[in-house]
């Protein structure tokens, strides 16, 4: 297993909708929701979709998804679903010190056993909110990290310093 | 070696007398109950009895003397405020405070270090000006300087601040100082009980007894007390004294936190706040750097310290002075302080005819304890606060006439 | 540092929260007296106690009521604003 | 003369490996693993350092960071800890607070002027002549102090970790180990440290002759390494204990933050020293001390010693002084009756003198005064706790070993909450009611016998599994066996004095006495008065003792005495630990690079970086604003205003909330327009402004100052929980970008890039638009905050570059170029726009800067409305006027916050000011006298230098100033 490794994903196309009908929506849409509040789901294409709280979604798509797409194309201005622009910042952090870098960015647990699986946080990393989750990809546990896309440069920096000082590598 | 204490190398007794008489019991009635033992309720006490006349005073204080905020601040004394009336109020208190040692005979180590409130961003260069031009206005000396003089009068600091808020200049106030705070309650407590007026400690009030809106005496747990005239001086206990009067005020409680190094060699001669990195330090004549930092952000009445309040401040400590890596923090603490909205006390009279306020002090109390002590006794003796604190009175929250303070708000106190 | 529990996020250290507060209920301000007015914008419940608090959880922002002992820094529950009417209810 | 031992199992040294240092010029071999203090006495060297006050010669007293006798610097350090910093190769090594070393301090001449320094002695002189004091500040601060700062001290700052754990336990001595193991084996996580280097406590060295204790130890440590679910920390001290479990563990490689569900406080007992004439000479050290010295280092505390005790415990370190090899001449015990059970007879076999009932009277220096010589010994009356001097003798040795009593190490339990209580059977505070989740164990709760303390070990643990609902027996609290631990009044009066209680401060019997005296008699005064405990050991050593001595003063038991409040920190923890490595997030516009490449100088605004300005080469900061603002007035300006609060409000109640929050009318607003927005607080205080375009009948986009913009948003949300109106609130602030193109030349290079129609007629001021921009989708608002022709353009964050660059090409040839957040103060200054926060104050009211206009009455509610209506009866305190300087004023140019002075008093103060070169006149905001708000009225500002300069009130924009 690799020390560390960093991976910058804000590139990925993203949708957002928060209000009452938002979920009732999505799924007309053909988008499956988390049932629970902070939660996630992938749906096929390995779409991510993170319930925020209890009445905002935020769905991500792989390198070459289409759900966002035409999630956008689909919006119409409808009472209790709100759409939520968004120009997040995103990461991936794996490797065998990952916890050893989060334990200094979050005050969480944020551990196998303390982090249910499909469990979405919303904390603060680095000293900015920030939304968690952890999620196994091709054998390798990962953690995803999304924050405000303003602060991207910021959190690139921090992740970049404390990988590189624990001998891990940046993408 | 000053001849004085030859004494206590000569005598084979200790020749120092009790700083104040140990009573049993209070007496039934007395003309004026001050409820709070701090600088503040002593300094009425003292100056009751040696402005007014009048001596048969009991001073109420529920744990010992000088243990609540006089013993808990940082210590700090000046004058640089924002408005004439704070700052002709405040000056009135360095006034007397320069001399007291004198008059209480007592070594307050009342010691003129200078005081730099450090601006890091244009804004709180706007408000340093302010504050100069002010209290220039009031013959107070403050001005702002640059970098260089700073630099000059704190060779160590680092003026960039590692890089994290570089100090684009300070409000200079030459009369800041700093002062021995248990000292200035024995003082007041010795002054006082030589007048005459009884000082009682362990001694927690109850209830007020207030009749036709007028104050008729006190229960204590030492027994009923008569009175007509009671002043409150409790600092961070002030709501719990006025809900027995049955008066609202817009008094909340905040902690306040402070720590303290080891001790070390003097090196900082001056008093440092910084606003934007919410410092404020000074070292003691023990050699302890003395810190404290802002409010803590919400209501709790207990005397707690927080993880961190003390990382915050040490961060910025560094971030000035990179060399204190390490320097070891010994012991940290908190006060509560009692907050106004407007950042000024609360002084004077109340709805409830011999209920007197002296209480608002939020982080300043300390300073203000001499005057406030003066301004005090004279509006009970006179039944009517002289014009010096008719600024701070309660009724002006009613009048929408909050005063100016809250302009200095982001600045450290 | 002392904890908070969010009621949508769960419990957090306080860092993650902004205080916001006393909850309080404005008079009826058509009603209402100049003094009485006065008193709601600047007086406070300062004693000690139990009491209704605004609190924020920032990163969620999510606003919600903690009931809270002011001296001893106790929080007996939290809850949505929207859901004090059933807390109350419950606790009965 | 060595005092080195052979070879012991388990010791802490490594003799394979020599280390060479130096100590105050003289050279030194140590092994690996010795600490500064243990490498020292094994060589022989007593003095290692010197007194706070008095500048007494000070050695080893407890070797365990309870005491501060011996601190020094390597000249790059201080305050250093020599009892337990380890010694490292090379090290030149100096005691703190000496003049001239340890050894010839001239310092030491303080010690013989003592009488002349009674308790509280700085309060009694030095204040008159007050013109002598700073005189006297100066030597006293010189005099006091401790180590010297080193001003080249590197900045550290170390990584600071979260952790979290089911079970912390704090010291792991045999009660730890042993909870440690019975919490792990039922299934627990479980954090387990100590500030020691190995794991053991005293069963690493309290082995009162025999290997007993030693080969429990080395059980319990194969049992803690055999299970994986505990985690060891060593060299790990628990600084303090916070709310919720949560306690920072000090390494010297940093802060460890441990959140536990439950804590086991396992912590010890300090040893407490008997208080007898000259105890604090170099020699004469606590019998913990000796036993670390001898089982950790290898080293003999002394040749000839004399056990001093007065609790069974000493009997164990004679013996443990006779299996290092040194000769104990006698042990003196102040009970009456003696005791110490068996090791009493082991002693008594091995032909050691016991005096029970006896004390020490006295220690005896060498004539240097620099260590033990001998110890003067009579009897005891344990009763009235007097030496009966009468026929006291004198015992040549080279060291005294105390043992009188413990103190607990409860400091965390204090912070806890933790109700403690006096034993009077173990003559000791022990927790009596813990709260939730909070355990104690082993000497800390009064239990002090070997087997004891493992049991008790066990009982926590099965409470704490109890308490985290682990199925766990039940087991009794153990109660102490056995005669007390600690004496009641270890303490031997003699008329000379310099029996010390506080080794920290210098502080004797008779500055209690003295203290009392004077009224400071209650204990927490004492403190204060004395000094006692305020060192910075925090009175591990001395508190027990003070409570003791004042108990007796006022004749009361010692539990009405009570004890001082426990702080943090458990030790004193360095600030680079501390402040450690933190975290500066700031947030950057998509233009931030371009701003960087085009030299522009940035402001922090919040978290946000603004460009401010960009100067040219060799520029000044004035000089590039004005030619930034002389561009946007003669062709075009282009300034990124991306970190404006953007928040969209949906919804069929859209409107309505928008009414109750701010000042204005929004629900007959027409859809693609835009209308001011002021906020105030419910006292009527003018909070931030902004601008709220319709979108739709049910869709407003509100842009608002950046610096309030969090606080803004915030506030909407709380209102809505509390209106419960259909609405939804959507915070765009990061999501969209937003970029102002302003000036003449404006309309002509956007109308190049977009198909909107610009004209006047189709888009006329207060209107905004939704279309594309350079292929980039943007909301065009026909703003006027910096020009009568400006558009600010909203476009998704990512896409504004590109914005940015079409827009940038398109105004090449116009003469458009960028400006800064600096620059676009000055042009809404021309253009007579307010900025809340800058020409408001936390007190300012709508009227005072007449927004009478944005003051809606007539609207059922909004935030501050019925305090405005009790503010508009009252009389305006002050009113903000624009106002100029004369035409060519040549004068001092009056500052922002200058102040306006009528009639000598301050009536107002300059909120803005600033020479405009477009206009070429100095203009500004101020605050006047009501009376003098009319235009044309003059009022004076003093400058900085006192000159007044007369300013005249004027009517804004400015630019009237030109054409008149």
């Amino acid at each position: 297993m690799p020390i560390l490794r960093v991976i910058d994903l804000s590139a990925h196309e993203r949708y957002g909708v928060k209000g009452p009908q938002a979920a009732k929506w999505l799924a007309s849409h053909g988008v499956a929701t988390p049932k629970n509040a902070n939660a996630w789901v992938l749906n096929k294409g390995k779409t991510l979709v993170m319930r925020l709280g209890t009445s905002e979604f935020l769905i991500e798509d792989q390198t070459d998804g289409k759900t966002c797409e035409k999630l956008a194309s689909d919006t119409k201005r409808v009472v209790g679903v709100y759409k939520v622009p968004h120009a997040d910042a995103s990461y991936l952090l794996a490797g065998s010190e990952v916890l050893n870098m989060l334990s200094e960015l979050c005050s969480l647990d944020l551990g196998e056993s303390a982090l249910a699986e499909n469990e979405l946080v919303m904390t603060q990393l680095a000293g900015i909110s920030a939304t968690i989750l952890r999620q196994r990809m091709d054998k390798e546990t990962v953690y995803r990290v999304w924050c405000d896309g303003t602060y991207g440069v910021y959190m690139q920096h921090v992740l970049r310093n404390i990988a590189v000082e624990l001998g891990g590598s940046v993408a | 070696m000053p001849f004085r204490l030859l004494k206590y190398a000569l005598k084979k007794e200790h020749p120092a007398p009790r700083f104040f008489k140990a009573h049993e019991m209070p007496k039934k009635s007395y003309d004026v109950v001050i409820i709070g033992g701090g600088g503040h309720g002593l300094a009425a006490a003292y100056y009751l009895a040696k402005d007014h006349g009048i001596s048969n005073v009991a001073v109420l204080e529920k744990g010992y003397i000088g243990g609540g905020n006089t013993g808990r601040n940082t210590a700090i004394v000046r004058s640089n405020y924002l408005t004439p009336e704070g700052v002709n109020f405040y000056d009135a208190s360095v006034k007397i405070y320069e001399g007291l040692s004198e008059e209480l005979d007592l070594n307050l180590f009342y010691s003129t270090r200078g005081h730099f409130t450090l601006a890091h961003t244009e804004s709180a260069m706007r408000t340093m000006r302010w504050r100069a031009e002010v209290n220039k206005h009031v013959g107070v000396e403050s001005r702002v300087v640059g970098p260089d003089e700073i630099a000059k009068a704190c060779p160590q600091l680092d003026l960039s601040c590692s890089g994290q808020a570089p100090i684009l200049g300070a409000l200079f106030h030459a009369p800041g100082s700093i002062a021995r705070h248990d000292g200035v309650a024995w003082g007041y407590a010795r002054g006082a009980d030589s007048y005459g007026a009884e000082i009682y400690q362990n001694t927690e009030v109850l209830s007020i007894d207030v009749k036709n809106g007028k104050v008729c005496g006190v229960q204590t747990n030492k027994g009923y007390i008569e009175t007509k005239q009671v002043l409150s001086a409790v600092a961070g206990f002030t709501p719990r004294i006025t809900e027995m009067v049955g008066l609202e005020t817009p008094i909340v409680i905040h902690p306040l936190q402070a720590c303290v190094t080891e001790p070390m060699k003097p090196w900082l001669d001056t008093i440092l706040v910084s606003g934007s990195l919410h410092v404020y330090v000074s070292q003691s004549s023990r050699g302890e750097l003395v810190m404290g930092s802002s409010l803590d952000p919400y209501e709790v009445h207990s005397t707690r310290s927080t993880l961190d309040f003390v990382e915050g401040l040490t961060s910025h400590m560094l971030d000035m002075f990179p060399f204190l890596s390490n320097v070891k923090v010994v012991r940290q603490w908190a006060g509560m302080a009692d907050m106004t909205p407007d950042f000024a006390p609360i002084m004077g009279k109340t709805p409830i005819e011999g209920f007197y306020l002296d209480a608002g002090w939020g982080t300043w109390g300390f300073k203000a304890t001499p005057i406030s002590g003066k301004t005090m006794a004279q509006t009970i003796a006179n039944d009517s606060a002289p014009d010096l604190i008719h600024t701070f009175r309660l009724s002006r929250f009613e009048d929408y006439e909050l005063t100016g303070e809250k302009g200095a708000a982001s600045v450290g106190h | 540092m002392k904890l908070l529990t969010c009621p949508i996020n769960g419990t957090r250290p306080l860092s993650e929260f902004i205080f916001g507060g006393e909850y309080r209920q404005a008079p009826d301000q058509n009603t209402c007296s100049d003094a009485e007015w006065a008193a709601y914008v600047h007086n406070r419940q300062g004693a000690p106690g139990d009491k209704k608090e605004w609190w924020y959880h920032s990163p969620s922002g999510t606003w919600f009521i903690a009931e809270r002992n002011t001296q001893t820094d106790k929080v007996a529950r939290t809850y949505l604003l929207a859901d004090a009417k059933k807390v109350v209810k419950e606790s009965k | 003369m060595s005092l080195r031992n052979s070879y012991k199992p388990g010791e802490w040294i490594n003799r394979a490996k020599e280390i060479n240092f130096t100590f105050e010029g003289e050279a030194f071999t140590a092994f690996e693993g010795d600490t500064i203090s243990s490498a020292l006495w094994a060589a022989g060297q007593k003095v290692l350092g010197r007194s706070f006050k008095y500048h007494r010669p000070r050695g080893v007293l407890s070797l365990a960071n309870h005491d501060v006798n011996i601190l020094m610097t390597d000249g790059t350090d201080t305050n250093m800890r020599a009892d337990v910093v380890e010694v490292k190769d090379g090290m030149t090594l100096q005691a703190v607070n000496t003049i001239g070393g340890v050894k010839k301090d001239k310092n030491n001449y303080i010690d013989s002027i003592s009488p002349l320094l009674p308790v509280g002695f700085y309060y009694k002189a030095f204040h008159t002549p007050r013109k002598l004091f700073p005189f006297w500040e100066h030597m006293i601060r010189k005099a006091a102090g401790l180590g010297i700062v080193n001003f080249d001290y590197p900045r550290i700052l170390k990584r600071k970790l979260h952790t979290h754990c089911d079970l912390l336990i704090i010291g792991a001595g045999p009660s730890g180990l042993t909870a440690a193991c019975k919490a792990a084996s039922a299934g627990l996580q479980v954090t387990l440290i100590d500030e020691n280097r190995h794991l053991g406590g005293s069963l690493s060295y309290d082995h009162g002759g025999h290997k007993v204790s030693a080969e429990y130890g080395e059980d319990l440590l194969k049992k803690i390494e055999s299970l994986p679910n505990i985690t060891v920390r060593v060299g790990a001290y628990a600084a303090g204990y916070y709310p919720d479990h949560f306690i920072p563990i000090v390494e010297t490689g940093g802060i460890t933050k441990v959140r536990a569900k439950a804590v086991i406080v396992a912590s010890g007992a300090f040893e407490q020293p008997p208080v007898f004439r000259y105890n604090d000479l170099p020699g004469v050290m606590l019998g913990s001390a000796a036993q670390r010295l001898i089982y950790r280092y290898g080293v003999k505390p002394c040749h000839n010693g004399i056990v001093f005790t007065a609790n069974d415990y000493g009997y164990r370190v004679a013996l443990d002084l006779l299996a290092a090899g040194a000769n104990v001449l006698a042990v003196v015990d102040l009970r009456a009756g003696g005791n110490g059970g068996l090791h009493n007879l082991e002693l008594c076999k091995r032909g050691v003198k016991i005096y029970a009932g006896h004390c020490v009277y006295e220690a005896v220096a060498t004539s240097d005064k620099s260590k033990v010589r001998g110890a003067v010994i009579c009897a005891y009356d344990d009763k009235n706790n007097v030496a009966l001097t009468d026929n006291k003798f004198t015992v040549d040795c080279d060291g005294i070993v105390m043992s009188a009593g413990w103190a607990p190490a409860a400091a965390l339990l204090y912070q806890a909450g933790t109700a403690m209580q006096f034993d009077y059977d173990v003559q000791q505070f022990v927790p009596s009611r813990l709260l939730d989740g909070i355990f104690a164990a082993g000497k800390v709760n009064g239990i002090f016998e070997l087997d004891q303390r493992m049991r008790d070990g066990e009982r926590a643990a099965n409470d704490a599994l109890n308490y985290l609902g682990k199925l766990a027996v039940n087991t009794n609290a153990e109660k102490h066996s056995g005669g007390a631990p600690s004496h009641a009044y270890a303490m031997v009066p003699h008329p000379k004095g310099k029996n010390f209680v506080d080794f920290d401060e210098d502080i004797q019997i008779k500055d209690f006495e003295n203290a009392a005296k004077e009224g400071f008699d209650n204990i927490e005064l004492m403190k204060r008065f004395t000094t006692v405990g305020m060192g910075p050991s925090q009175g591990k050593h001395s508190n027990m003792n003070a409570i003791r001595i004042l108990a007796k003063i006022r004749g009361l038991p010692v539990e009405k005495i009570g004890t001082t409040t426990s702080r943090p920190f458990f030790h004193p923890t360095p600030m680079g630990h501390l402040g450690g490595r933190g975290f500066h997030p700031h947030r950057l516009t998509s233009l931030h690079d371009w701003h960087e490449a085009h030299g522009a100088v940035f402001t922090d605004i919040g978290a946000w970086k603004r460009a401010a300005y960009y100067p040219q080469f060799g520029q000044t900061k004035a000089d590039a604003i004005q030619a930034e603002a002389m561009a946007v007035r003669k062709s075009a300006g282009l300034i990124d205003v991306s970190s404006l609060g953007k928040i969209e409000v949906h919804g069929p109640a859209a409107a309505e909330f928008l009414e109750r929050f701010f000042t204005g009318k929004y629900a007959n607003q027409k859809i693609g327009t835009w209308r001011y927005t002021l906020l105030l607080d419910e006292a009527g205080v003018v909070v931030d402004d902004g601008v709220a375009s319709r979108v739709a009948d049910d869709l407003f986009y509100l842009s608002i100052g950046t610096a309030n913009a969090a606080m803004v948003y915030r506030e909407m949300q709380r209102c809505q929980q509390e209106w419960r109106l259909d609405i939804g609130l959507v915070n765009v602030t990061g999501a969209f970008g937003a970029i102002n193109i302003a000036g003449p030349a404006a309309r002509e290079i956007l109308s190049s890039l977009t198909e909107l129609d610009l004209s006047t007629e189709a888009f006329p001021l207060g209107h905004f638009r939704e279309t594309t921009v350079a292929n980039v989708p943007t909301k065009v608002i026909r703003a006027s905050f910096v020009s009568d022709m400006a558009y600010e353009l909203h476009s998704p964050m990512r896409q504004v570059p590109q914005l940015w660059n079409a827009l940038m090409d398109a105004g090449k040839q116009k003469g458009l170029r960028a400006f800064g957040s600096d620059t676009q103060r000055l042009l809404r200054l021309e253009m007579g726009h307010t900025i809340p926060g800058i020409d408001t104050d936390g007190l300012t009211n709508p009227y005072e800067i007449g927004a009478e206009w944005v003051i809606k009455m007539d609207k059922p509610y909004f935030v501050g409305q019925r305090s405005l209506s009790i503010l508009s009866k009252r009389p305006l305190r002050k009113q903000l006027v624009a106002f100029t300087l004369a035409a060519n004023f040549k004068g001092e140019v009056p500052l922002e916050c200058n102040l306006v002075i009528d009639s000598g008093e301050i009536a107002g103060r300059v909120t803005s000011i600033s020479y405009s070169k477009f206009i070429d006149r100095i203009i500004g905001f101020a605050y006047v006298a009501p009376a003098k708000k009319a235009v044309g009225s003059s009022f004076d500002i003093r400058t900085d230098n006192g000159l007044l300069v007369a300013a005249t009130v004027v009517a804004t924009p400015f630019f009237q100033l030109q054409e008149a």
